[in-house]
């Protein structure tokens, strides 16, 4: 069901925790439907310097959660909100079509945590 | 890597001597049980045996077993052969809401047919309200359907205890009995019912094969059309080797049942005892006595099932979750949902099914494993403290 | 004894290299195709690439084909299926005089719910009467279910005609294709049809599974309600040795499909020579042509059918009749009746199927015995001269 | 499904054929229907010196024709007349649940052949 490259993905996740001084935060979905991504990053001159997750849900929840850190840390901001569920599960070797929907779930996640740092900075 | 099996409320392994009892009816004695001559008189001759084991392991007769392709037709053709069959007499069902979807999906269409099912609840550990039960009995109740054994959280319900509340009433009881047959004893008599749902594949038989017991003198309408086979209840040639097999695995199960129930009730204890004194905040879904012998049903807090899973199947142990995840809203499962074990449990819960031939040692790893998972698991989560 | 089977219409063996592919499925890869872990994708897998042999040998598509326990319930769920789908739209059904009692009782059942059904009869050869068929169309008629060919006659129908002649105006064309896979060419564009039954027992594979072809955009309703498998239209654990094993006869039945029809082909051609040549006022039932290259249906006179069965099985030779014997009065078979051979031939059918493995040996020595069991039935007989 | 007896009497029936000079005949079935029996009876004294059949139809019923003309064969016509098809079922090793029907079928074709020698001798 789950490529190699999630599975691989899912239990050596990166990135996984809180920082404590976030320049923003993002959470996605609620206890009770079973997945919650919270997304913290760190901006500097309109770059992340770093990003962090912390997920309760599925494996391609937490694999797509790894991986949409991983790519966001070290570009802009207008780069990191422009990535796609179709990137993040290409870079997975694609999700199990029930699944599809999980890889928009990261990528959401994160545009709140930068809509966060925008509000916070009234950029 | 050696793989451990703990999801034999899923399926399970055909034993050897099953297999070895199915082996000539594949390619030398394969004839068609309708057919005169002899290849078809063997067939028969073993079709008619078949049934004598699987009637007497239930303590039933051998014209009271009807050969099905499993546990979902057997369902099927129990609940909506009698509904059908009693439709002038009344249309009022009633069932649980923790039944199997062969139940709770036949019901919901016979309510779009224009019958009336009432869905009974269970308490926080998932036994059936049997008053609830008793009073939803309505003078046009024609059929009771109730399983005996919960696929997930392995609650055992008391059949006997229902059968008695209805002796007399002229309504019809079915029990679903595919999880319990080969783990507690399950004697039609005893429990009283009126039909009996079986599968083979739960109990160490091949799969595509299982029966219906229905008591004598009880009626049903076919829900299959064709040749007159199971006397015209069940008609398509039978599939013997797939028989054959099915009656083999349910008499060594009634064999070893004492045996095997004690050795799987022991690795359960010492399962559940093990995880909850190096797991915290973890629990037991269901009911600490009435439960299957196999069924440890455990939820971990701020843990969801399915990642636990993967994480252990990547380690070559299989369990299952109590909930189908199948997409970003990830549904709590019916039964689950039905004994509500709170926000924090609730997606967190794992079901691990013993077999016969699993091993304390197997126990033991296991619950190594599961306690690295879930510390894994946890520090991942948004609901726990920590970096 | 060596012991000679012809009644390959009826069963078949499962052949070696089937029986080997379904093996590992039984204890080793045994796992439930729905579990997320090890065991349960290796089930899933085989379940996936067993599904696309069948499709591939039918020139169908894999999401096409829904396995099912065999020729009756794919016929069932066939003709209910789509019948209680397209309901509104229209209640009437066409099917034929000579089909097999899996589509008859159904249709029957139909009749009773308030569907109506028309029954196309035959030619004296049992050729389908297209004309009647056609003449028969009405603006609600929503489904025509005619066998692709005859299980005691043999005949071909023209299923390819009859899918022209209805094309584009809204008919769901089902076949029943039970006895022609693995003797004929058989591919679903090819004869155009929207749904197509197939039991994999008739093609040496196991007993217990079939499928159902269901054209893309074709819709059905479900006859039994469960879990989601196949696609939701078939719920219950899959047969996943039953499944590998099917799927394998069928790549078999497809690759050797030349091979083997040319021989069972010359093996009947011989043995119909043969017999009528040996054996004055024996008659061959259905098309001299348009049938099947294994079957072989005679008729001998004054010559009741059972009897000569039982002689023959008693040398060892396992045959059918076309007619079930069983009572005081043995009521002709629906097929022969609708032939109508007269009165003097009708009891006397005895069906040969034949299959790969027969030889020209075989077919010699078989009628060699025929010959001496009409001759010894005959002295019997009240309609024939003599002592 | 048939007893072993059953397959041997089929086999090797007795007194197959006709008595041309037969002091009764009885015929019951008809052919549309799969079973005819024809039975032939020579009596001398009230007893039934010789006894022939004819039957086409089912290994059951060539078996019974077998076996009815046996028993009779040497009796006094009460005693031909007597016979039961339980006697006839239990001489053969039983019927299958099926074919019980059939073991009336020869015994009631004797009391006819029976009967047209009494009626021809006005007895
Ligand atoms: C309680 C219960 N009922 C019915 C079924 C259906 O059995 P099968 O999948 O063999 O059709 C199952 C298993 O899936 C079950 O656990
Ligand atoms: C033409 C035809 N259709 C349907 C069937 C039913 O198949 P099964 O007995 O495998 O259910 C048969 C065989 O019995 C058949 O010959």
């Amino acid at each position: 069901m789950y490529s190699r490259k999630l599975l691989e993905e899912f239990t050596d996740p990166k990135n996984v925790g809180v920082i404590e001084d976030a320049d923003g935060v993002g959470q996605l979905g609620n206890p009770a439907d079973g997945d919650v991504i919270t997304i913290y990053i760190k901006v500097r001159d309109g770059i992340l310097t770093d990003v962090k997750f912390k997920t309760f849900g599925c494996a391609a929840a937490i694999a797509t959660s790894s991986m949409v850190t991983q790519m966001a840390k070290g570009r802009t901001i207008e780069e990191a909100r422009r990535i796609t569920k179709e990137e993040v599960a290409e870079a997975l070797g694609g999700l199990p079509p029930g699944k599809m929907d999980c890889s928009n779930f990261a990528p959401d996640t994160l545009r709140m945590a930068i809509e966060d740092y925008q509000n916070k900075h009234n950029i | 890597m050696k793989r451990i099996y703990l999801d034999h409320s899923a399926t399970t392994h055909v034993d050897t001597r099953v297999l070895e009892a199915m082996l000539p009816y594949f390619s030398e004695k394969f004839g068609n049980a309708s057919s005169l001559h002899s290849f078809g008189l063997e067939a028969a001759e073993a079709l008619s045996s078949s049934r004598e084991q699987v009637a007497a392991a239930l303590g039933a007769e051998p014209q009271e077993i009807i050969f099905t392709s499993g546990g979902t037709e057997s369902d099927n053709m129990a609940i909506k052969g009698s509904a059908y069959m009693c439709s002038s007499r009344g249309r009022h069902i009633i069932t649980s809401v923790i039944e199997h979807p062969a139940v709770l999906r036949t019901c919901e269409q016979l309510e779009k047919e224009g019958f009336e099912v009432t869905y009974v609840p269970v308490d926080n550990e998932g036994i059936l309200d049997t008053q609830f039960l008793e009073d939803s009995i309505r003078e046009d109740t024609i059929l009771i359907s109730i399983m005996h054994a919960n696929n997930e959280i392995g609650t055992v319900q008391p059949i006997k205890e229902i059968s008695e509340l209805i002796e007399g009433r002229g309504i019809v009881l079915h029990t679903d009995a595919v999880q319990s047959v080969g783990k507690i004893p399950v004697d039609v008599n005893e429990l009283g019912v009126d039909m009996l749902s079986i599968s083979s594949h739960k109990l160490h038989g091949p799969k595509g094969v299982g029966a219906l017991y229905l008591r004598s003198g009880v009626n049903i309408l076919p829900i299959v059309q064709g040749g007159g086979h199971e006397r015209g209840l069940r008609p398509g040639t039978e599939n013997i080797p797939g028989i054959v097999g099915f009656a083999k695995a349910m008499a060594i199960a009634r064999e070893q049942l004492e045996a095997d129930s004690r050795h799987m009730q022991r690795l359960r204890d010492s399962m559940v005892e093990k995880v909850r004194s190096r797991i915290p905040y973890s629990r037991l879904n269901g009911h600490e006595i009435k439960r299957l012998p196999n069924n440890v049903n455990m939820s971990f807090r701020h843990v969801e099932g399915e990642s636990l899973l993967m994480l252990l199947d990547m380690q070559g142990v299989a369990v299952s979750t109590g909930s189908a995840c199948s997409s970003k809203s990830q549904k709590a499962s019916h039964v689950l949902t039905a004994i509500d074990p709170g926000v924090d449990y609730i997606h967190g819960s794992l079901r691990f099914t013993l077999g016969r031939e699993n091993t304390m040692e197997e126990i033991d790893l296991v619950v190594d494993l599961l306690e690295e998972a879930v510390i894994k698991l946890r520090r991942m989560s948004p609901f726990e403290e920590g970096n």
